[in-house]
């Protein structure tokens, strides 16, 4: 570990790529997350990459899936709206096995919306992103050291199993600065990438690469998606990642919060012992593949009354949090949206009047 | 036996070619695969194929391949070279694909000068999905989505990429040929070889258009629609070249 | 004049018609007598001793189903 | 220490770098920091504004609600902002520029004429840094060694001619703080 | 109602828009819907509307948001990868309050994929359709009858929402043929446009009219947030429609299939019924809103040991049917992905090894 | 009290702009509204305001406006113009939103001949952003994404929209125009008032392109930044009329 | 009634025609019908199938798994298709162009000479129509006269003229499957 | 020639000196030592008796801060 540094989250995101081994960014700016590229274009020239900018996300991407599927360690950043633009392309990416890290620093939606930060793209990167049969792996950091952390694993995420990996920031998340320490490229020994299409001169068995989504006889896109589901199955048994905080036995209410607003949440749990409410935190890290079973075990176990998702959004993790707490305790919600950062006393009101 | 004075190229594989009977486009992939393998440089090809009929084409030719998203191959081709230099890529696509959809990436393309070679091939209509109106439909043409004939108080006249994209500096070699006889053929071929050596020697963007038929969708027979293709397409779209840089550098 | 010799994979042939039209001695025509088992009829050469391997018919196939060779 | 500030003004007063330094400065000394800007065309109107939180505990949310110190470098700042200082925090006002009062009678006011001791000093560039003095002279939130270490690490190169004037700037607001108020 | 025609759905699906009054079709050819454009550039001409053929999705999508801005009715059709380009399109029509059809004639995924009929976007429909917090009515027709019947329905309800509605068929709806009626324009009373924009000369109040979805201030971009919430809740309460297919109180098992696959479920049950195992079909008309509350009744009121969701898919209503259960009963999934239709038999021993 | 010879437009609302100081947008902003007061058609004008500093134009305009997505604002006109052809309908747009996202959007809003106008504000850069590269950034210039100065062996040299759409068909006027002194200014305004009576007259598709100025973003004053205009961006951009069918017909 | 037919053959054999009017009859005569054709690239290699359901009962699924009806029309349709028929299902082979024999043997054959037959009433084009001749002999899938009726509802303007041409087609067709086989 | 007067919406004024650059007479200038709410120094004229209402400050101020009248 190096060194404190004051970065603002974009910076510090893009630094970590870099030390990561990612030497290709293609992107196009959108606020809030311009330093990314920004910082790419400054600093990737430098350290043996390219920085490109494309014409537009739609492009973005497919110079991601051509990277990509030359064995290229490559990234792409954006925000909403250019993530919408993007979702053709992922889904040939995931068609094609190819791995990849996106960036989403989420804003205020739908449409224009605004630039302020927010949740409600959940449900987008964890559910309907794209047509087919697919999941991201969805990484969703809640302070910048988080961020720059997760940057790495995200990486060896992607190419452990050719699958694109989403972190999903916010507005806050890119704009903020708050001290962080960079640690060295984890070199973590991930299968070679004989599948890419190099040239044949390259090709370690003389055979030539063909990168594609096509597969126009059902039984061999049925052999794709049943490869798919393989691999998420394990993605789901090996690589869930959540926190839990204060998550002791005598629990009055327990709360479920990623990214930012679990920052919140963390102080209004305080607030509330304070007042002799125990609350806790289950945060989730990843959000695909979701913390389905500690949560399951928590409303089977604890004696908690309640849950409660406090999101960015109308509603959108509640329904995974449904989902794993299955019928056994009763869930709540409470969000704010348009950009609006919940503020710890409506939080607390809300949760006495469930309570 | 005699010597061989022709045979199927080294350049494709055996796969037999899916194209419909006459199709041009046949033409055109033995034209790319024999200047891939006279210019020795088959094993350090990256091809991109479109969606459209040439979708299958990653099965003929025989180097890597990438299938790319319809309209996409040019930002395909753009992430290989840059993250691959020493490559040569090239994308293969037709019209609906790079003059419809994907007319902002081969714009861009040509923008930015990447250092790739596109082969574009202009039938004046969508083969793949059934016979629609494409961008370079001419006037008065019926397709399944101009049934009474192109209107271009509708939606406008056919407009001319090799001509639009010869305005863009970085591009360096803009060319429109056809396949239609062995003289269109022996120039094709050589307008082919001339833009994957200026990609070799780095200067800029490359791009041959290819006058084609399609024989299914026009409603004619290979041959009468080689008629149409010559009384009918070639008059709007006039063969040449549009750009050179190499010419003024005193090349050929 | 070379003389030339040619050979047709006919099982590839599709019957498109296109080698007859760039044959300089015309001889290459379809047989409408025969099909093959995709169900197109297929191009041959009616008088083989004509050809001079110039190789236009193979070089207009589009699918490189003739082979052209040179036997002088 | 727990302390939440918000420091607004027009584009060009360096209000953002004020917030940027005194988060340096106070992470040096290890205190937990956040700071957080405003973004986008919210500042095409010509003003702009940072939150900084400086905190011995881990910092919960980066966006002020409630601020124990407000800086109002011009009047709209002023305006905008006084609402969101807690009972009984600080208010530092630019009165060079700013000829209205607050209409907060909660807080404590100080008056810092920014604009008039950089012009003593020959700068106009520098009237954050003398604020800057002014603050942690009232409120001790970083050493001033620190935050010379800072303008050190920041102002490297060609900027580096600045660090004099910036130090000069920091003690005259320092100084004004200490001839007109206590801390 | 007219006389029975043996029509192809895609065909169908595009006179009822024009007897539903829509005249005003853009849209890019993609297989298997072809036919929908073709149809439209054929009929529209004729009868006082405008067939126009946009460069690309994310154009169509674009000019609809004009179109409907203007207060025309208007529609755009697609299969899965043209859908994924209009992603931020929607966000955007939804963002601005405007009225469209979209339809989506489903094909295999991911990526490029293959033709052949497929349920693999039900998330995308129902779920993550794009950025920001927002649903599409969806609606899921079994036969080419429905799809005829739907279409006046999807007209009626995007105007009365304000919200696009997407009919989602998939290949086979698209292009098997079967006999169908269509009946007139249903005329439904309907709110005036007084909110398009035609220009203030035709303006009722001689006001401006904006249409758009951009909102700086984070309390505005609530706002609209918040009415569109408070429009979906009231589409939720008004507007689910399903099927119950022998849903008699002896019931074994509870099947859960849209679309394409309810067809063979409904087989299933009666070869099933002939085996002596009683097996009913909850059947989705409505995929967004779903039918949760029914669902939920059986779940708590049945005699039925589980239920399964049928879908062509890796698994994707199955969540919303477990959502709906919440957990009083088992919720079992067979599934078939790349294109194939499941057969019969093969449900019929999954159903077998689970009872 | 004297008789007024220049006033705010009625073509424009009372809200305060939102531009920085100097930038030329809003200059461009009062020959529009002028041009549409001038011809009577503001009630009958729909506006698309972009995804660009000009986002928010849509408060200004004094006529019904909708606001499109980036780059989408061509697709947006077409579908107000099918769906309400006795209107005038235009589109405001900057050089990252048509000539970079939007470059498909634009090409086909000509090729298809809509009865359109746009009005295209090349600055060189993106505006509203913070300053990225744009396709139109000129060799050399620094932005926050070529910090190092743009670098055409890397991502090309800018192309020249005007010229570009000027090669398509059913364009019918295409111009570039600049606003920095008042000659220039009223030789553009002229230029904006023909586009706008090409559209009424049924011509096809019509656009000016203004060359303009981002003092913030270049990091230049108002002043310093025309002096820029001047001495980098003409030379590259020359002005001029690239298409006019007006004028084949004898028209001025 | 419950009868799933697979019609194939090449492009231009008109196989997915003679489904369509197979089904319109059926229609007409109140049954239940389906037509499923093969779509997309599929028919780019030259060859083209259709399925079709006629039932008293609602169809369930239009796919067709197990046919109770296999036409081929030609050779590779015979060697992809036969595997489908259902035990004691109809075989109806082109015998024109088809020169091998099935390898079911617990289907009924009907090997009809269509392409000869055809040339007898002087047009390739009807080959379908003498197939349907030779089906509905075979099956009573619907009478003659709906089929003559669907014949007139298709074939107007300038292809009414066909029709004529399409009744003899069927009428022979008949003839030949009586003349050499028993319904 | 006509005789002119301006007058300026001085809220409305960003300071950015464009107004400066046009008029003939050279008679609009700044005021560096007035400042609006906004904090930008506003444009003013110094010898409005020169001003010949041309019209070009007010053609330029990109923010139609400006209106001329003429007065003869
Ligand atoms: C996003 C998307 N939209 C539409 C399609 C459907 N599609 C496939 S190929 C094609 C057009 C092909 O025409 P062209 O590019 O001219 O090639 P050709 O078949 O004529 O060689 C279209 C519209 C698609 N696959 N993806
Ligand atoms: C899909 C999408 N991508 C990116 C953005 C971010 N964005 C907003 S404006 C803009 C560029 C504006 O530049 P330009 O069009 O030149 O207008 P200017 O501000 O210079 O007038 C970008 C990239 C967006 N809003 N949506
Ligand atoms: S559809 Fe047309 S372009 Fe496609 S293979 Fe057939 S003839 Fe060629
Ligand atoms: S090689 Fe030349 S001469 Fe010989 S058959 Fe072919 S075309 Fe004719
Ligand atoms: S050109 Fe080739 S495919 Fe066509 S007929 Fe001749 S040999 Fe056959
Ligand atoms: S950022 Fe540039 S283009 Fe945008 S308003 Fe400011 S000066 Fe004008
Ligand atoms: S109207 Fe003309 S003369 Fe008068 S102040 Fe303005 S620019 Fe000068
Ligand atoms: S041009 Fe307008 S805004 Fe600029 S200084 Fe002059 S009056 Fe002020
Ligand atoms: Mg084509
Ligand atoms: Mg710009």
């Amino acid at each position: 570990m190096g060194k404190k540094i004051l970065m603002k989250g974009n910076e510090a995101v893009a630094e970590a790529a870099i030390r990561a081994n990612c030497r290709f960014f293609f992107g196009y700016p959108i606020t809030p997350q311009n330093e990314i590229p920004e910082y790419m274009s400054r600093e990737l020239p430098k350290r043996g990459g390219v920085y490109l900018q494309a014409e537009a996300e739609f492009a973005a991407i497919n110079m991601i899936y051509g990277a990509a599927g030359s064995g290229a360690r490559v990234m792409t950043s954006s925000s909403s709206p250019g993530i919408s633009l993007m979702a053709e392309g992922i889904s040939y990416i995931i068609g094609a096995q190819l791995p990849c890290v996106l960036v989403n620093m989420v804003r205020g939606g739908p449409g224009l919306g605004n630039i302020a930060p927010a949740q409600s793209d959940y449900n987008q990167a964890v559910k309907g992103t794209t047509h087919g049969d697919v999941h991201l792996i969805v990484l969703a950091p809640s302070s910048i050291q988080e961020a720059v952390d997760l940057m790495y694993d995200a990486f060896d995420l992607a190419d452990l199993y050719r699958n694109p990996v989403l972190v999903l920031g916010d507005g806050m998340i890119g704009q903020m600065m708050e001290p962080v320490e960079f640690k060295e490229a984890t070199n973590k020994k991930l299968p070679p990438k004989t599948w890419a299409a190099t040239g044949t001169r390259n090709s370690p068995d003389g055979k030539r690469r063909i990168i594609n989504s096509l597969f126009m006889e059902p039984e061999d896109l049925e052999s794709l998606n049943l490869a798919l589901q393989k691999k998420y199955k394990e993605v789901v048994e090996k690589e869930v990642r959540y926190e839990l905080y204060k998550m002791d036995s005598k629990l009055d209410v327990i709360f479920t919060a990623y990214g930012t607003t679990s920052r919140i949440v963390k102080y209004v749990i305080k607030k509330l012992e304070e007042e002799g409410i125990h609350a806790g935190l289950i945060r989730p890290i990843t959000l695909w593949p979701f913390p389905q079973q500690i949560i399951g075990e928590y409303a089977s176990n604890s004696s908690a009354k309640a849950f409660v998702s406090v999101e960015m959004s109308s509603g959108q993790m509640v329904e995974d949090v449904r989902l794993s707490v299955n019928g056994k305790k009763p869930v709540y919600f409470y969000g704010r949206t348009g950009g609006i950062v919940p503020e710890p006393k409506e939080i607390i009101s809300y949760v006495k009047s469930i309570l | 036996m005699g010597k061989i004075v022709y045979e199927k190229s080294k350049g494709l594989t055996d796969t037999p070619l899916h194209y419909c009977p006459g199709c041009l486009h046949g033409v055109v992939h033995k034209l790319i695969a024999e200047c891939l393998v006279e210019l020795d440089i088959l094993d350090k090809t990256i091809g991109v194929a479109p969606v459209g009929c040439a979708v299958f084409s990653y099965r003929y030719f025989n180097c890597d391949m990438h299938e790319a998203a319809h309209g996409r191959a040019p930002a395909v081709a753009t992430g290989i070279k840059r993250a691959l230099p020493d490559s040569v890529v090239f994308t293969y696509q037709g019209d609906g694909d790079l003059a419809s959809i994907g007319t902002g990436d081969i714009v861009h393309v040509a923008h930015r000068g990447e250092k790739i070679t596109t082969i574009f091939i202009n039938n004046a209509i969508y083969g793949m999905t059934g016979g629609q109106m494409a961008p370079t439909t001419l006037p008065g043409q019926k397709t399944t989505t101009s049934p009474y004939g192109r209107d271009p108080a509708h939606c406008g006249m056919p407009y001319r990429v090799s001509e639009m994209l010869a305005t863009i500096p970085s591009a360096a070699y803009i060319t429109r040929v056809s396949v239609y006889d062995i003289p269109h053929i022996v120039r094709a071929k050589a307008a082919i070889k001339k833009a994957f050596q200026m990609q070799i020697e780095g200067k800029g963007f490359s791009l041959v258009e290819v006058l084609s038929t399609c024989p299914t969708n026009w409603g004619l027979t290979p041959i009468e629609s080689i008629s149409w293709l010559k009384e009918n397409m070639e008059p709007y779209y006039p063969l040449g070249v549009y750009k050179d840089v190499s010419a003024s550098e005193g090349g050929n | 004049m070379p003389k030339g010799k040619v050979t047709f994979a006919t099982e590839s042939c599709k019957g498109c018609e296109l080698c007859t039209t760039v044959c300089p001695v015309k001889i290459v025509i379809m047989d409408f007598t025969r099909m093959n088992t995709k169900g197109y009829n297929i191009a041959t050469v009616k008088d083989m001793d004509k050809c001079n391997a110039c190789g236009s018919c193979a070089k207009i196939c589009p699918d490189s189903v003739i082979t052209v060779e040179r036997i002088d | 220490m727990h302390e939440e500030i918000i420091i607004s003004g027009f584009g060009g007063q360096g209000v953002m770098l004020l917030g940027k330094f005194l988060s340096e400065a106070a992470m040096e000394e290890n205190k937990q920091v956040s700071w957080l800007p405003s973004y986008g065309p919210e500042m095409r109107g010509g003003t702009a504004n940072c939150h900084v939180i400086i905190s011995d505990e881990p910092i919960a949310s980066p966006v002020i609600v409630e601020s124990t110190m407000l800086v109002a470098m011009n009047r709209p700042s002023l305006e905008k902002f006084q609402k969101t200082i807690k009972k009984g925090g600080a208010l530092f006002i630019n009165s060079s520029i700013i000829d209205i009062d607050t209409d907060r009678s909660d807080v404590i006011v100080y008056k810092i004429p920014v604009n008039d001791i950089a012009s003593k000093i020959g700068s106009q560039k520098i009237i954050n840094m003398v604020m800057c003095g002014a603050m942690i002279q009232a409120k001790k939130l970083v050493s001033i060694d620190t935050m010379i270490n800072v303008f050190k690490e920041n102002l490297t190169g060609s900027k580096e001619k600045f660090i004099d004037l910036n130090i000069a700037a920091l003690k005259e607001g320092m100084k004004y703080f200490s001839e007109n108020y206590k801390s």
